[in-house]
């Protein structure tokens, strides 16, 4: 009998390792009998794993998830995303109005405002980060909801905001906002989600993780394949999409999700592999902006014996 | 002679007793839908502003041809149906409990006053942790949303009960429990039956606060995620299914009361 | 002025209230309307004093009010209808604001009127802190403020305990003897209309009409307790009216 | 000789009505707090579930010796004065006008029983086309959510004004608006100040769903923040300094009461 | 079965209501209690039917109810105490579910006891249907069918019209004349009082005391209007409470 797991997902493709070892069988060949379970935001998920509701997410590291670690109720265990040179990733916006006012590029952003959804999110990070590296200042609003966000920017409210880039892309075919710069250029190697699961697991069930994380970077290898190095070219990709439109705007038709997923793509680490020193600069941003304690340490926030460290 | 000054008594009474004027309000409703798809057709109200309301209509066959509005309006009743259950039946209870014992009432009557402003909402993270990400937060969300208005109203209406009702109960010799059977409970009843359409309307409104913790159907979540993607057509659709379930509620007491409560004059 | 109800019937949806009412009310002298219950007496006070229209008929005033008449018909209701969150000396001036008198007319007109009323010590109390009977006192005395031609009073008594009922019929009668005023009083109480009333209206039941207009001649003042002439007029009003009064309470309503 | 068989006639009267036990809500409150503090201390309540009531009193200590408190205070108290000010205000005048007129009765009613179970926070990525994510959307947010209970409440305190009084001023000549700034709104009074208890909590309870939208100060804003950072001790001070805001808001309508209307039995 | 009441004073939160009150009340005869407004009547008898505790003194039950007597004591409500909720018959039936009668019994009792109060053809209305004086009907008739050793009522005619008071007196009177009761039966109006009493005591103003208490030998069945020897009682009844009455109603309340 397979081992029941949970696994927590948002419709997004940065999800896609799970949904492509899902499909493919990778973790039933592990002896995991997986059960997604998907939410609007990645902050319940994390909830959901302290609660004991998940097993395994994945995530953008953000100030409650550090929190929680420090109440000893997740580990750091793998990455999933990051930035890489080459590969389309998040985009700084503007608005239009910003824009025609000549906020054509991320230096022009002092006194400007800044959307985010809370306080410590990654947006929260990805902002601050690209004004200290612009020496620039920015006032940050937090809107809560993505598409509270989207609606600022797109009637002026906001002047910038960063996103990844299946977003970020329609977001400016439309010509209410504009895209004037990328991520990657003010945070090289960004780690933009990371593989989490309960402190519980990750100190007691050590088989569990491994087989998990091993079913989990298949699917990487073959999302990756598939949509970054194009091996299966063209088929390969539509094969891809079909399988990830099961997911991702699983409520539009396949023409309309399409775009939408091919835009979306971002390579995945393979062997869920964790970029150590963006991780840590990371937490020494939440701890330098006093949102979390500052006694927290690497070690209570990963567990890096699982996967290879970069 | 006095004939010659009679003039009629002049008229100085009548008014201040609206009637109901049939149609009216569907004209007003009619009037807003035709206001708002002209203006959105012409352009004087722009697409950020209001979804033009034939598109929310052509969204609403949608959500019917393809069978998701069932999808999406069973959980969403099955947590308001569980959820509001679980509340308004310990509503009920505390709130007799509080109409009838001093210790009760002085104990819980402000407890219940320092929750009642509590914001559901602001609590979500503790829901997960205490009630998991299934039902059982959804349930407990809504259950904790409806308790505190059904208490307030239950306890109000026990209070309204007439005492002489209570002392003539008394004087045939009743028991306490078949005092508070046949007297206090259908007393209080017209009273818990109209705190209960707040209640209910606050369940509804609990829906999308609930359906925040990792729902993938339901009504809620359905205008969480129209939301996200600032659609305003399935926006407006899942906002017109909660409203027209708010009103839907609203009628079914609003027919218990005149069953159950055919005896009021 | 006298006032002359002529040919009067009313109907509710459709339901026949009062068919065919005709009346004389003279100057000076009261007027008691008896019947049993729902035979339409309020209804008819409410016609007469211009608060509903009639289906066919009218009420006709003949003459003009006499001087410094500030509300020519001028009502006692049975609950009183005093503003609770007003003091007496407050509601006593309700129904004169509305006649553009001066500030000092009005505290005149008030005060004078409340120690007609013996209500002078009462003047700042509210309504929640006076008994039934002297609610009642308060919106006669309100109604006396405006100085009626004539005073519409619809049962004023019955919502008071059998003892403030014979206090207050006393102080009307004092009130009367002192300066007689016109009015209508609605009752059905047959002992408060030979008490109070010149003549009396014996209403039938629903639709009311007039069976029969009673005149007792012996002065209000004289009229007490023990009076074989009332007592027998009171007898005939009770014959008049006891299967009708029983059959109307044994309606059912609503049904 | 009946003298032998004489007994006291046996007592049934009493109780079914609770009396006021001072210090028994304090009591209940103590040993909640003081239920926690041990549950949290020796560990049965794991730091996951709740905070412990010692670090929230701490925190609230540390919101107030650096002024923080203030500066989230304030902002708040200006949204909801300013937001509920317009929402009862419009709701007042509304709820007098379907009190008293047949066609906005017949053509309203309809439409605010349909805008009530709308949940606010559905509206949100709207009312930030509307009105901003300024201060706008946040006055708006809770005037909308204020303005619909008032209505509620002020019409049917409209309607239970007793129409003897009506009749009353109108067979003393009195004119339709005397008639309704003497008779009908001090009669209605009583009505819509406990209505203004519900909107009032309503309004503080939206003040976390107004403050989502780019509020950096404020209690909302504070909760949220706790909330997304996982931090049980500020998101239970935030709470608390609502519910402290509900039961004050409470107390100053109840003391508001007590004077405008003493002449209530 | 008889009541005495001993030495029995009242206080509510230290003000004395009652004061040294000493009754007798036998078996078979109608005792009224007559007084000003807010004299203690109702206070002593909710004492006497056991609904509240004296501060001192006590009311005795001298001999034991009759045979078939289910409650010994039962009131008759001023407001009538109907629930709304039941219909005629299940408010009849409401006094009886307490004592484990078999259901066959109760229907029984409830048509015989509607019969006697000739409300046979309204067992299923509901109360709303019906106006105060079968409202009060009803109440009768549920205390009759728990056959009461004692009727306690309070101000039972008090809220009807004039007209259905005399109906209803006419009832009482016959209901009695058939099979005798015995009664304490508080009023505040003492033509009822010489209507209905055997012996009549007349409560000084608060702290009720009893004043005087008048016994009238006539049959009830034989009280008719324009009885000199009732109209003298009343007379002298009247004489002893006026002041007291109207020093009552011009009291100041909660103030
Ligand atoms: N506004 C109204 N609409 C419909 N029916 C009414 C209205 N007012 C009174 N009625 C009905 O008209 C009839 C006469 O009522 P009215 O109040 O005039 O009787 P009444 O003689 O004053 O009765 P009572 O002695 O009980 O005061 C009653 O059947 C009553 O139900
Ligand atoms: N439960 C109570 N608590 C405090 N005071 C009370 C209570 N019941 C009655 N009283 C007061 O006791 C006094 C006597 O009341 P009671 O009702 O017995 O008088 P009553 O003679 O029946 O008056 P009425 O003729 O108005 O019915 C009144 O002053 C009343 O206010
Ligand atoms: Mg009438
Ligand atoms: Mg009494």
């Amino acid at each position: 009998q397979n081992r029941k797991i949970t696994v927590g997902a948002l419709r997004f493709t940065s999800h896609a390792g799970s949904f492509v070892a899902y499909e493919n069988g990778y973790f039933t060949e592990a002896g995991l009998d997986l059960e997604l379970k998907f939410f609007q935001a990645a902050q319940p998920m994390a909830v959901a794993i302290a609660s004991g509701d998940v097993d395994f997410g994945v995530t953008a590291i953000s100030g409650g998830l550090i929190s929680l670690a420090q109440k000893g109720a997740v580990k750091v265990i793998g990455g999933a995303l990051s930035e890489e040179d080459g590969i389309d990733g998040q985009k700084i916006l503007a608005s239009d109005a910003a824009f025609q006012a000549g906020l054509t590029a991320p230096s022009g952003l002092d006194g400007k405002t800044f959307g985010m959804s809370t306080a410590g999110s990654s947006f929260h990070y990805m902002g601050s980060k690209i004004a200290a590296a612009e020496g620039v200042s920015v006032t940050f609003k937090p809107l809560q909801k993505v598409g509270a966000i989207i609606g600022a920017l797109k009637s002026g409210q906001i002047d910038a905001w960063s996103i990844v880039p299946h977003i970020a892309k329609p977001l400016a075919g439309s010509g209410a906002v504009h895209i004037i710069g990328n991520v990657s250029d003010y945070i090289p190697n960004y780690q933009v989600t990371t593989v989490f699961t309960s402190e519980k697991n990750a100190a007691g069930e050590a088989d569990l993780v491994k087989s998990f994380l091993g079913a989990y970077s298949k699917g990487v290898t073959d999302y990756n394949s598939a949509m970054i190095d194009k091996a299966g070219g063209e088929d390969g990709i539509n094969a891809m999409v079909d399988l990830l439109h099961k997911y991702v705007y699983a409520d539009q038709p396949l023409e309309k999700a399409a775009p939408g997923i091919i835009n979306g793509t971002m390579r995945l680490n393979e062997g869920a592999a964790l970029n150590m020193t963006s991780v840590e600069d990371q937490l020494s941003w939440f701890q330098a902006e006093g949102l979390v304690d500052a006694n927290i340490t690497m070690d209570i926030l990963v567990n890096p014996s699982f996967v290879e460290t970069l | 002679m006095p004939e010659t000054h009679a003039q009629p008594v002049p008229f100085r009474g009548g008014g201040f007793r609206p009637v109901a004027i049939r149609g009216a309000g569907l004209a007003v409703f009619a009037s807003l839908l035709i206001l708002t798809e002209w203006g959105t057709r012409s352009g004087w109200i722009s697409a950020l502003t209001l979804p033009r309301p034939s598109d929310v209509v052509k969204t609403f066959g949608e959500l019917w041809s393809t069978g998701m509005l069932f999808k999406h309006l069973v959980p969403s009743l099955t947590r308001l149906v569980v959820g509001a259950s679980i509340g308004v039946t310990l509503g009920v209870s505390t709130g007799i409990l509080i109409g009838l014992f001093s210790y009760v009432r002085s104990g819980l009557v402000p407890l219940v006053a320092a929750l009642f402003p509590i914001p559901k909402i602001a609590l979500l993270p503790l829901f997960v942790i205490w009630f998991g990400i299934d039902e059982g937060s959804k349930y407990a969300l809504i259950a904790f949303g409806t308790f505190t208005p059904t208490v307030v109203a239950t306890y109000g209406a026990v209070d309204n009960v007439d005492r002489t009702l209570i002392r003539m109960g008394q004087s045939f010799g009743m028991g306490w429990f078949a005092i508070v059977r046949k007297i206090v409970l259908p007393g209080a009843m017209p009273g818990i039956l109209s705190g209960l359409r707040i209640s209910l309307a606050i369940g509804i409104i609990l829906l999308v606060a609930a359906e925040m913790l990792g729902a993938e159907y339901g009504i809620g979540a359905y205008i969480l995620e129209a939301g996200a993607l600032y659609d305003l057509e399935r926006l407006f659709a899942g906002v017109v299914i909660l409203s027209a379930l708010g009103i839907l509620v609203s009628t079914v007491i609003g027919a218990i009361e005149k069953r159950l409560l055919n005896w009021r004059t | 002025m006298d006032l002359r109800v002529e040919g009067l019937s009313h109907a509710y949806d459709g339901m026949a209230v009062l068919d065919g009412i005709d009346l004389d009310i003279a100057t000076g002298r009261i007027l008691c309307l008896v019947g049993p219950s729902g035979c339409g007496k309020s209804t008819l006070l409410r016609i007469i004093g211009g608060l509903e229209r009639p289906v066919s008929g009218q009420v006709m005033q003949l003459g003009t009010p006499p001087e410094g008449c500030l509300n020519p018909l001028t009502y006692v209701f049975q609950d009183f209808a005093l503003l609770p969150w007003r003091s007496v000396a407050g509601n006593v001036r309700l129904g004169l604001e509305a006649h553009g008198l001066p500030e000092a007319r009005m505290a005149e007109i008030v005060s004078d009127v409340l120690a007609r009323t013996n209500l002078s010590d009462f003047a700042e109390a509210l309504p929640k802190q006076l008994s039934g009977g002297m609610k009642q006192r308060v919106a006669i005395a309100r109604a006396l403020a405006v100085n009626p031609a004539v005073m519409l009073l619809d049962e004023p008594l019955s919502a008071l305990d059998a003892q403030t009922r014979e206090l207050l019929m006393e102080d009307l009668v004092s009130l009367w003897t002192r300066a007689p005023f016109t009015a209508v009083y609605v009752t059905h109480n047959l002992a408060e209309a030979v008490r109070l009333g010149h003549s009396i209206a014996v209403l039938s039941r629903r639709p009311g009409r007039i069976r029969e207009i009673v005149h007792i001649d012996k002065p209000l003042a004289d009229r007490i307790h023990m009076d074989a002439e009332l007592e027998s007029t009171q007898e005939h009003l009770w014959n008049l009216m006891r299967e009708e009064a029983r059959a109307a309470d044994a309606e059912l309503l609503n049904a």
